[in-house]
C-alpha cells in the first residue's frame, strides 16, 4: 500500500539557520505517527512546511499522490491536510460554534448570489453545516459551550476545539503540534483515548509533535526522532525509547 | 426672519467669522432704522456650514423648512453655495451670495444673487491692469490647485494676458494647504517674469508673496479680492509692498457708506473689515433693502425687488444684470508702506 | 507566613474566574497549585503580583496587606513571577531582557552579580546572551523567564506551568533547579498541571476548583488523596 | 425560523417607511427632518459597507468616501453630461437607477484593484495605503476638468428623493446582512479573527479579502451616487480623508461589527450633529452667554470621547454575534 | 529651464522635510510605545506654535532685545504647553482605554483631535483667523552654489538631526529607553519587571508632544503664519513619512520624512499635479514593496 504522504529529502534555512535537514518520511494511510525532538529541533517547522506556511528549501512533498510543495495553504488544507497550532491560533471573538462552522463551510460551495437571495438551496446546506460542526463539539465534549465566545473558554477547551476545528475540514491527514501540553494527567488520559477514536471514526491518519512521553509511547504506532533537523533515530516507540542517543539528547534520566 | 449662513468652523472659519460679522453689523444698522417695513424688526438666524456642501444642503433646507426664513444671505464657498442653490430656487425664497465667485451659481435660477464678482471679471481685470498699467510684458502665476476661486481666477488672468500680447512664462500650481510654495516659486523666478499673479486669499498670499521675495522674485505681484485683510501685512510684512489687487473698494474712498462702515466695523469687531466682511454687509444690504422695497415677505416678490435693485453699498452703486450678477466697478488697490492705497478703478 | 491569601475573588469582567481562594506560604518552602483546566491558578498568580485587580479578598506579604497594589510597586517588596507563556521580551537581547529585570534595583553592581548567578546556573543562557528573545527555543524562552525573575530579586517567586511545552530532559533540568533555587532561601509558589513532578518536589499543595480552593495539606498527604490521584495523577 | 426572518425584516421596514411618510405628509415631519433622514440613511449605506471590510473583514480601510467619490462622480456623470436626464422625463428614473449602478461597480472595480495591496499589508500600514489611494481619487477629480475640477461636478438632477433613498438602503443592508451571515461572512470574520489559522482551515484570504473591499466599495458607491444626487452636486473635498474618518467613528461608535450598530450610529451622531445647533442656541438663549454655532463641533468631540471613555465597545458593542445565535437556536 | 534638480529644489526639499521629520519623530514615539495612531499629534503641533506666539509677546515686552534669551523661553513655552498637552490628553482620553480594544483608543484620538481644533477655534482670545507669526531670529540669507539658504533652513535641518540623534541614543542605549521598548512589546511582562508602565507612557507622550511643540515652532517661524488648524496637514504627512520609514522607528521617521521633502518638492517641481499626489503614491509604492515600511523591522511572528 502506497503512503498517504511521503516527504523526500526536505531541508529549510531561516536565514543561516538549518532549521530542517534532509527530512524524510512517509506516513502509512490510517497510522498515528509521532515527531519528538528536544526544543527548537524543528518540528514545528516540519508541520509549517506541510502545510505550505514556508516553502522548503530542498525537496518534494507528496500528498496523495500528489505533488503539494509549492501549493497554496489553503488548498493543501482542501486537499486534505488538516493541523492545529502550537501557540493557539483560535477566532477568540467568535463562538465555538462558529468556530466549527467556518472550518466545516469550507469543503462546501455555495455562491455568493444564493447567500445573498436566501434560496433554499442555501438554507439547506447551512443547517446541515450547522448540525454537522454541532456533532463535531459533540465529539469533543464541548457541546454546551456551542454559544460561548472562544475567548471566555479555559486552555483545555482551546485544544479540544482547535483539533474539532481541523476535524472539520474533512481531513485525510490531521497534524497535531503538542495537543496534550498545559494538560494535567487525568486530561491527557483522556486526549489519548479521543485521539484514538477520532483516528477510528473519521478513517483520519494522525501526525504528531509532542512532549509528553505517556502520549507518545502510548499511542504512536511509530516514532521519528529529529535534533538540530537531523533524523537521529526512528523506529517502533519501544525501540526508540531505549536508543542511547535519544536518551541523550531528549529523554534523559527518564528514559522510557 | 432671515437666514445667514457662513462656516464659522472648519479650516475655512475665518472667512466665516468675518461673513457673519459683516450680517450682523447690517443687521443691526437697519434694526437700528427701525427694521425693514412696517417698522418691522430683523431677526438674523446664523447658521453654520463648515465650508461642506453636504452640511450646507442641511443648513440651508432647515432655514427654509424649520425656521421658516423669508430669505437667504450666503453661503461663502461657491461648492457650498451651489448645494444650496437649488433647494432655495425649488423652494421659491430668494438668496444672495456675498462671496461665491463660480459663474454657476446665479445660473441655478431667478431666485438666486450675488454681491460679488465672478471669477472672470477679476482675472480679466488683474491682467489688463498689469499689461497696460504696469507695462509688463511677462507674468508667472501660482494658484491653488484645490481652490475654484483662485483657479478661476488664474485662468482667465493668463487668457486675457496672453490675449493682449503679453507672455504667461509660468503658470503653476499647489495642493490646498500646503506652507511651502518654494518648489513651484523656485521655478517660478527661474522663469524670469516680470509680474507675479497671487490670486489666493490673503493667508497664502503672505507666505507666498514672502518666500517669493525670498527667492529674489523683486517685480510687482497683483492679486484679487482675497487679498483684502488687516492680516495680508501683517503676515507678508515687507514682501507685498509692490503688490495690487482688484477689489469691490477702496478704504480710502471718502464715501460715507464706506467710511461708516470701516469705522463701526472696527469699533465692533475689534479688527479692520476683510473683503469677506465687506461683501457679508453688502448683501446683507442688498437683501433687506429688496424686502423693504417689497414691503412684504413673499419670495416672489422679493425676487422681483431684487431684480430692480439701485443702491449704494460699501462696494458702489450696484445694480443687478439679466443673469443676477451685479454691474459693479472694481478698484485696484496697491499695497505700499503696509498701507491699502487707492490706485485705479476700472469699470466692467 | 510569607503569604497569605484569604478570600481572594477576582473577575474578568462580569465573569468570575476565582471566587473564593485562601491557601498560606510559609517562608522558605515550596507550595504548589494544583488544578483541572481553567480552575484558576493563572488568574490567582496574576492577581498575587498585581496584574489583576481583587474584587474582594485580602493578601498580605510578610503580614502586609498588599491586596491591589499595583505590580511595578510589589517587584521591590520581594515578588517574582514568572508568567504562563513566559513573556520573553522579543527584540530584546537575553542580555537587555536579563538587564531590564534590575530596573528596580538601585545598585548596578547586584544587577551584574546576580546576573552572573542566572548564567551560572543556565549556561546555555550565558551562550546565548547578545541574541534576540523572541528567536529562541521554547526551552531557552523558559529559562530566561525564570531568570530574569531571579534577577528582580524576589523573595517569593511565582512560578506558572513552568515545565509546560519542555522537552522531558528539559522538564527534569527545570525541577532540579526550582530546588536548588528554593535552597538558596528563595520561597516558592508553583503552579503546575504535571502534578505528579510538582508534588514531588513541594512542602505543601493545595487544590483548586473552578475557582475554589478544596483542598489542601503537605504534599505527601494531597498526593495520597484517593481523589487527587483519580483527578490529576491519572493513576 | 431563519426562513422568515427576511419578510419580518420587509414588514418592519415598510412600516417604518409608511410612518414617515405619512408624518411628512401631515407636516408632522417637515422638509428639515427629512433631509437630515435622508442623509442618515445615506450614511447607513457607507457604514455598513465600511463594516464589513473593517468591523467584518478586519481589513483597516481608511478611504472609504473615495469609492463613494467613484460611485458619485461616475453616476453624476451619466445622468449629466451623457444621459443629460431630468427627474421629469419618463423613464428617467429607470436610467438613474443604471446610473447609480454603474458607480458602483466602477467603485467595486477600484476596490478591488485596491484590495490587492491589502494582501500583503497589515492593520495600520494598510490603513495607510488605503487612505493614500482615497486621497489619489480626490486628487484625479482635483484635475479632470471635464468633471469640474476643483469647481466639483453642477447641474446633478436631483433624482434622490426618501422612496429612493430609502429602498436602496433597506436593499443595501438586507444584502450585506445577508453576506454577513452566510458561510461567506464566516469566512469573512475568520480573516479578522486570526489570518494564517483562517488559511489553515481551507480558507481562500486572498479571494475573501478582496471581495470584501470590493462588495464594500460597491456599496459606498451605491451611496456616493445617491449623495450626488440629493446634493445635486460632487466635489472633490467631499470625498476626503476626513470624511471617511467621520464614517470610520460611525463603525466605532456603533460597535465593530455591529450592523445594528452602524444603523443607530449613522443616525445618532447626523441627528446628534443637528441636534446640536438646536441645543446650542437654546444654551446661548437661557444663559445669555455667548456662544455660537462654533461651539456646536467642540461639544461634538467631547462626546465623541465621551461614548468611547464610557461604551468602549460602541453603542451596540457586539450583541450583534449573540442576537445571530438566538434567532438561530430554534 | 534647467534640471529639476538644482541646488535651490535640493535645499527647498530639506526644509519641507526637516519639519515632516520633527512632527514625525513624536508620531513614531508614542506610537512605538502604545501603537496608537495618535490623530492628535498634530494639533499638540498647533498649540506649540500658539504656546511660541504667546510666550513671544510676554517676554519679548519685557526682555525686549535680548534674542537669544527670549528664543530660548519661546522654545521652552512651546514645548512645555505641547507636552502637558500631550499629557493630558494621554491621562483623560488614551489611558482609561489603555486594554480595551486598540481601535476604540484610535476613536478617541480623533475627538481629541476634534476638540482641540474646534475648542481654539471657538475660544475667542484665539479664534479661527489666521495670525502673523513674529520673528523672533532675525533672518538672514546666504547663496551656496546658487542656491539661497536662509539661516531658518540651517536651523531647521540641524534641530532635527540634533533630536533624532539624542533620541535614537535614549531610545538605543540608555536603560529608559530599554525600559520603553520592553513597555512597547509587552505590558505584563514590563510591570512584573518592576517598571511603571504608566509612568513610561507619560513619559513618552510627554517627549512626544514637546518635539511637536519644538515643530510647532520651527514651523511658525519658517511659515509665519498660525490658524487652529494648522496641524492637520503636517499631521497626516508626518503620519505618512513615520509609516513610509516605518512605523515606530525613529531614524525611520526621519528618513522618511525627508523622502516626502524632497520628493514633494521635485515632484512640484516638475509638474505641479505630480506634486500633489506623489507623496501617496511613493508611499503605496514603498509599502508594496516593503510592507513594514523603509526602515521597519518584521515582526517575528513565531508559528
Ligand atoms: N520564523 C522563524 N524565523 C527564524 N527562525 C525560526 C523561525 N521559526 C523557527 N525558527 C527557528 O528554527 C528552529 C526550529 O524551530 P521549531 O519551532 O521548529 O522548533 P520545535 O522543534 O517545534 O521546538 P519546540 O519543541 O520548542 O516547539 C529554532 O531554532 C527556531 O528558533
Ligand atoms: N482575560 C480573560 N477574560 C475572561 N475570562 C478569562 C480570562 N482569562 C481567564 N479567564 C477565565 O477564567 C477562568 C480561570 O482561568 P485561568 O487561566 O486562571 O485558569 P488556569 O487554572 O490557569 O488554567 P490553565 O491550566 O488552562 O492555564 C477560566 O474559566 C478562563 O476561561
Ligand atoms: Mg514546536
Ligand atoms: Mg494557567
Amino acid at each position: 500500500m502506497p503512503a498517504l504522504m511521503t516527504i523526500q529529502g526536505m531541508t529549510h534555512y531561516f536565514g543561516g539557520l538549518r532549521a530542517v535537514s534532509n527530512f524524510g518520511c512517509a506516513i502509512q494511510e490510517g497510522s498515528i505517527y509521532g515527531l519528538i525532538g528536544p526544543n527548537g529541533s524543528g518540528k514545528t517547522t516540519i508541520f509549517n512546511l506541510i502545510t505550505g506556511i514556508y516553502k522548503p528549501t530542498e525537496g518534494k512533498i507528496l500528498f496523495d499522490e500528489r505533488d503539494i510543495t509549492a501549493e497554496k495553504p489553503y488548498k493543501i488544507v482542501q486537499g486534505g491536510v488538516a493541523r492545529t497550532f502550537q501557540n493557539l491560533r483560535i477566532f477568540s471573538n467568535l463562538t465555538a460554534l462558529d468556530n466549527i462552522r467556518i472550518a466545516r463551510q469550507s469543503s462546501e460551495k455555495s455562491s455568493l448570489a444564493s447567500s445573498i437571495l436566501r434560496t433554499p438551496g442555501f438554507l439547506g446546506e447551512e443547517k446541515r453545516i450547522r448540525k454537522e460542526s454541532l456533532d463535531l463539539l459533540d465529539l469533543m465534549h464541548l457541546s454546551d459551550r456551542a454559544g460561548e465566545m472562544a475567548k471566555n473558554l479555559p486552555y483545555g477547551e482551546l485544544r479540544r476545539l482547535e483539533i474539532a476545528r481541523a476535524l472539520a475540514t474533512n481531513p485525510k491527514l490531521i497534524l497535531l503540534d503538542e495537543p496534550a501540553a498545559g494538560m494535567n494527567p487525568k486530561e491527557v488520559e483522556d486526549l489519548m483515548s479521543l485521539i484514538q477514536r477520532v483516528r477510528d471514526q473519521f478513517k483520519v491518519t494522525v501526525f504528531l509533535i509532542e512532549h509528553h512521553m505517556k502520549v507518545v509511547m502510548g499511542i504512536c504506532e511509530y516514532i521519528k526522532v529529529i535534533d538540530f533537523g537531523e533524523t537521529i533515530a526512528e523506529g517502533l516507540p519501544t525501540v526508540v525509547g531505549k536508543d542511547p542517543k535519544v536518551l541523550e539528547a531528549y529523554l534523559g534520566k527518564r528514559g522510557a | 426672519k432671515i437666514g445667514g449662513i457662513g462656516p464659522v468652523t472648519g479650516e475655512a472659519a475665518t472667512f466665516g467669522v468675518s461673513t457673519k460679522n459683516g450680517m450682523t453689523l447690517a443687521v443691526e444698522e437697519w434694526n437700528a432704522k427701525g427694521g425693514v417695513f412696517g417698522g418691522r424688526k430683523v431677526k438674523l438666524i446664523f447658521e453654520d456650514d463648515k465650508g461642506d456642501p453636504a452640511e450646507s444642503a442641511t443648513v440651508y433646507t432647515k432655514l427654509i423648512q424649520q425656521d421658516g426664513v423669508v430669505a437667504i444671505v450666503g453661503t461663502v464657498m461657491s461648492k457650498c453655495t451651489l448645494a444650496g442653490a437649488p433647494i432655495c430656487q425649488a423652494a421659491g425664497i430668494p438668496m444672495i451670495t456675498p462671496a461665491s465667485t463660480n459663474e454657476k451659481v446665479t445660473q441655478v435660477g431667478d431666485y438666486i444673487y450675488r454681491a460679488c464678482f465672478i471669477d472672470p471679471f477679476q482675472g480679466t481685470v488683474g491682467a489688463t491692469f498689469a499689461f497696460k498699467n504696469l507695462n509688463v510684458k511677462s507674468a508667472a502665476a501660482i494658484f491653488d490647485l484645490g481652490n475654484d476661486y483662485t483657479k478661476g481666477l488664474a485662468e482667465n488672468f493668463k487668457l486675457t494676458f496672453e490675449k493682449l500680447g503679453g507672455k504667461v512664462v509660468a503658470y503653476e500650481g499647489y495642493p490646498t494647504g500646503v506652507t511651502d510654495f518654494k518648489a513651484q516659486l523656485t521655478k517660478i523666478v527661474a522663469a524670469k517674469p516680470e509680474v507675479l499673479y497671487i490670486p489666493d486669499y490673503y493667508n497664502d498670499v503672505g507666505l507666498i508673496a514672502k518666500q517669493a521675495r525670498e527667492l529674489g522674485f523683486k517685480g510687482p505681484m497683483v492679486g484679487g479680492d482675497g487679498w483684502d485683510s488687516p492680516d495680508l501685512v501683517k503676515i507678508g510684512g515687507k514682501a507685498v509692498e509692490n503688490g495690487y489687487f482688484t477689489n469691490h473698494y477702496s478704504p480710502d474712498d471718502t464715501r460715507p457708506a464706506v467710511q461708516d462702515f470701516v469705522k463701526k466695523y472696527t469699533a465692533k469687531f475689534g479688527q479692520k473689515p476683510d473683503a469677506l466682511a465687506a461683501q457679508a454687509y453688502d448683501a446683507m444690504y442688498i437683501m433687506l433693502d429688496a424686502i423693504k422695497r417689497a414691503g412684504s415677505t413673499k419670495g416672489t416678490v422679493i425676487r422681483d425687488a431684487l431684480a430692480k435693485t439701485n443702491i449704494d453699498v460699501v462696494s458702489g452703486n450696484i445694480k443687478f444684470d439679466a443673469n443676477r450678477n451685479p454691474i459693479k466697478a472694481a478698484v485696484i488697490i496697491e499695497i505700499k508702506d503696509g498701507k491699502q492705497v487707492y490706485k485705479a478703478t476700472v469699470k466692467p | 507566613m510569607m503569604l497569605s491569601v484569604k478570600n481572594l475573588k477576582v473577575c474578568y469582567g462580569k465573569i468570575e474566574a476565582i471566587k473564593d481562594v485562601s491557601f498560606d506560604v510559609p517562608d522558605g518552602k515550596i507550595v504548589t497549585l494544583i488544578g483541572a483546566n481553567g480552575a484558576g491558578k493563572t488568574t490567582t498568580l496574576r492577581a498575587l503580583s498585581g496584574l489583576e485587580k481583587c474584587a474582594s479578598g485580602t493578601v498580605t506579604l510578610d503580614g502586609r496587606n498588599i491586596t491591589n497594589m499595583e505590580a511595578h510597586m510589589l517587584v521591590p517588596l520581594g515578588i517574582a513571577h514568572v508568567p504562563e507563556g513566559r513573556k520573553i521580551f522579543p527584540t530584546l537581547t537575553v542580555k537587555e531582557n536579563l538587564e531590564l529585570a534590575g530596573w528596580t534595583v538601585k545598585n548596578k553592581k547586584e544587577v551584574k552579580r546576580r546576573m552572573e548567578e542566572v548564567f551560572s546556573i543556565f549556561p546555555r543562557i550565558k551562550e546565548r546572551a547578545s541574541q534576540l528573545g523572541g528567536t529562541l527555543s521554547g526551552g531557552e524562552q523558559q529559562m530566561l523567564a525564570v531568570g530574569r525573575a531571579l534577577v528582580t530579586g524576589g523573595k517569593l517567586l511565582l512560578l506558572d506551568e513552568p515545565s509546560m511545552g519542555l522537552a522531558p530532559v528539559l522538564v527534569d533540568e527545570i525541577f532540579e533547579q526550582i530546588v536548588s533555587i528554593n535552597k538558596k532561601g528563595t520561597t516558592i509558589l508553583l503552579v503546575e498541571q504535571n502534578a505528579a513532578e510538582a508534588l514531588a518536589i513541594a512542602d505543601f499543595a493545595y487544590v483548586l476548583e473552578v475557582g475554589y480552593t478544596t483542598l489542601n495539606g503537605t504534599a505527601k498527604e494531597i498526593e495520597a488523596n484517593p481523589r487527587v490521584r483519580e483527578a490529576y495523577l491519572g493513576v | 425560523m431563519t426562513r422568515f426572518k427576511t419578510p419580518k425584516l420587509l414588514i418592519t421596514a415598510a412600516v417604518v417607511y409608511g410612518v414617515i411618510q405619512a408624518l411628512y405628509s401631515l407636516g408632522i415631519i417637515n422638509g428639515y427632518i427629512l433631509h437630515i433622514i435622508n442623509q442618515s440613511l445615506i450614511y447607513v449605506i457607507l457604514a455598513a459597507s465600511l463594516n464589513l471590510i473593517n468591523g467584518i473583514t478586519g481589513q483597516f480601510s481608511l478611504g472609504h468616501m473615495g469609492f463613494a467619490g467613484i460611485g458619485a462622480y461616475v453616476s453624476g456623470t451619466l445622468t449629466t453630461l451623457i444621459f443629460k436626464l431630468n427627474p421629469s422625463i419618463p423613464g428617467s428614473y429607470l436610467l438613474f437607477i443604471v446610473a447609480i449602478l454603474a458607480g458602483g461597480l466602477v467603485a467595486a472595480l477600484v476596490g478591488f484593484l485596491i484590495g490587492f495591496p491589502s494582501l500583503r499589508l497589515k492593520g495600520d500600514y494598510l490603513a495607510i495605503v488605503t487612505l493614500g489611494f482615497g486621497e489619489i481619487i480626490r486628487t484625479v477629480f482635483n484635475n479632470i476638468e471635464y468633471v469640474g475640477g476643483p469647481r466639483g461636478l453642477l447641474g446633478i438632477p436631483k433624482f434622490s428623493n426618501f422612496t429612493v433613498i430609502f429602498i436602496v438602503t433597506f436593499l443595501s443592508v438586507a444584502v450585506i446582512r445577508n453576506i454577513i451571515q452566510s458561510p461567506h461572512g464566516r469566512a469573512m470574520l475568520s480573516i479578522r479573527e486570526n489570518e494564517l489559522a483562517s488559511e489553515l482551515v481551507g480558507i481562500n484570504t486572498t479571494r475573501y479579502k478582496v471581495l470584501s473591499f470590493a462588495t464594500g466599495a460597491f456599496f459606498a458607491g451605491i451611496a456616493g451616487g445617491l449623495f450626488a444626487h440629493l446634493l445635486q452636486l460632487a466635489h472633490p473635498t467631499q470625498f476626503g480623508f476626513s470624511k471617511s474618518v467621520e464614517i470610520l467613528i460611525m463603525i466605532y461608535a456603533g460597535g465593530v461589527g455591529s450592523l445594528t450598530g452602524s444603523i443607530v450610529a449613522a443616525f445618532a451622531l447626523t441627528f446628534l450633529s443637528e441636534g446640536l445647533r438646536l441645543g446650542i442656541r437654546a444654551l446661548a438663549d437661557a444663559t445669555g452667554l455667548p456662544i455660537g454655532g462654533e461651539w456646536r463641533m467642540v461639544i461634538y468631540a467631547l462626546l465623541l470621547i465621551f461614548i468611547m471613555l464610557f461604551r468602549n465597545e460602541g453603542l451596540m458593542g457586539t450583541k450583534e454575534s449573540k442576537v445571530i445565535l438566538i434567532e438561530e437556536a430554534d | 529651464m534647467g534640471s529639476i534638480f538644482n541646488a535651490q529644489q535640493i535645499v527647498n526639499g530639506l526644509q519641507v522635510g526637516s519639519i515632516y521629520a520633527l512632527i514625525a519623530l513624536g508620531y513614531t514615539m508614542v506610537y512605538g510605545i502604545v501603537r496608537l495612531i495618535n490623530f492628535a499629534h498634530g494639533d499638540f503641533y498647533m498649540i506649540g506654535a500658539y504656546a511660541a506666539y504667546g510666550a513671544f509677546y510676554l517676554f519679548n515686552a519685557s526682555l525686549g532685545g535680548k534674542t537669544g534669551i527670549v528664543a530660548f523661553l519661546v522654545l521652552a513655552a512651546s514645548m512645555a504647553a505641547s507636552g502637558a498637552v500631550a499629557l493630558l490628553a494621554n491621562k483623560l482620553a488614551y489611558k482609561p482605554l489603555r486594554y480595551k480594544p486598540k481601535l476604540s483608543s484610535l476613536i478617541t484620538a480623533i475627538g481629541v483631535s476634534m476638540f482641540l481644533e474646534y475648542f481654539f477655534s471657538a475660544l475667542p482670545v484665539i479664534g479661527p483667523s489666521y495670525r502673523s507669526f513674529p520673528e523672533i531670529i532675525p533672518r538672514t540669507d546666504i547663496t551656496v552654489g546658487g542656491a539661497i539658504i536662509s539661516n531658518y533652513v540651517v536651523i531647521d535641518i540641524a534641530v532635527a538631526a540634533i533630536l533624532m540623534v539624542s533620541l535614537t541614543l535614549l531610545v538605543r542605549k540608555s536603560s529608559l529607553g530599554k525600559a520603553m521598548r520592553a513597555v512597547s512589546q509587552d505590558k505584563d511582562a514590563a510591570r512584573l519587571m518592576g517598571i511603571n508602565v504608566e509612568k513610561i507612557i507619560s513619559f513618552t507622550f510627554l517627549i512626544g508632544g514637546a518635539f511637536a511643540g519644538a515643530a510647532g515652532l520651527l514651523a511658525g517661524m519658517t511659515y509665519p503664519r498660525i490658524f487652529p488648524y494648522m496641524g492637520i496637514q503636517p499631521g497626516l504627512k508626518a503620519f505618512i513619512a513615520a509609516v513610509l520609514g516605518g512605523i515606530g522607528n525613529i531614524p525611520g521617521a526621519v528618513l522618511g520624512a525627508y523622502i516626502m521633502g524632497l520628493a514633494e518638492t521635485f515632484a512640484s517641481a516638475y509638474n505641479s499635479l505630480i506634486g500633489e499626489g506623489i507623496s501617496f503614491a511613493i508611499l503605496i509604492l514603498v509599502l508594496l514593496i516593503r510592507p513594514t515600511g523603509l526602515l521597519g523591522e518584521k515582526t517575528a511572528d513565531k508559528i
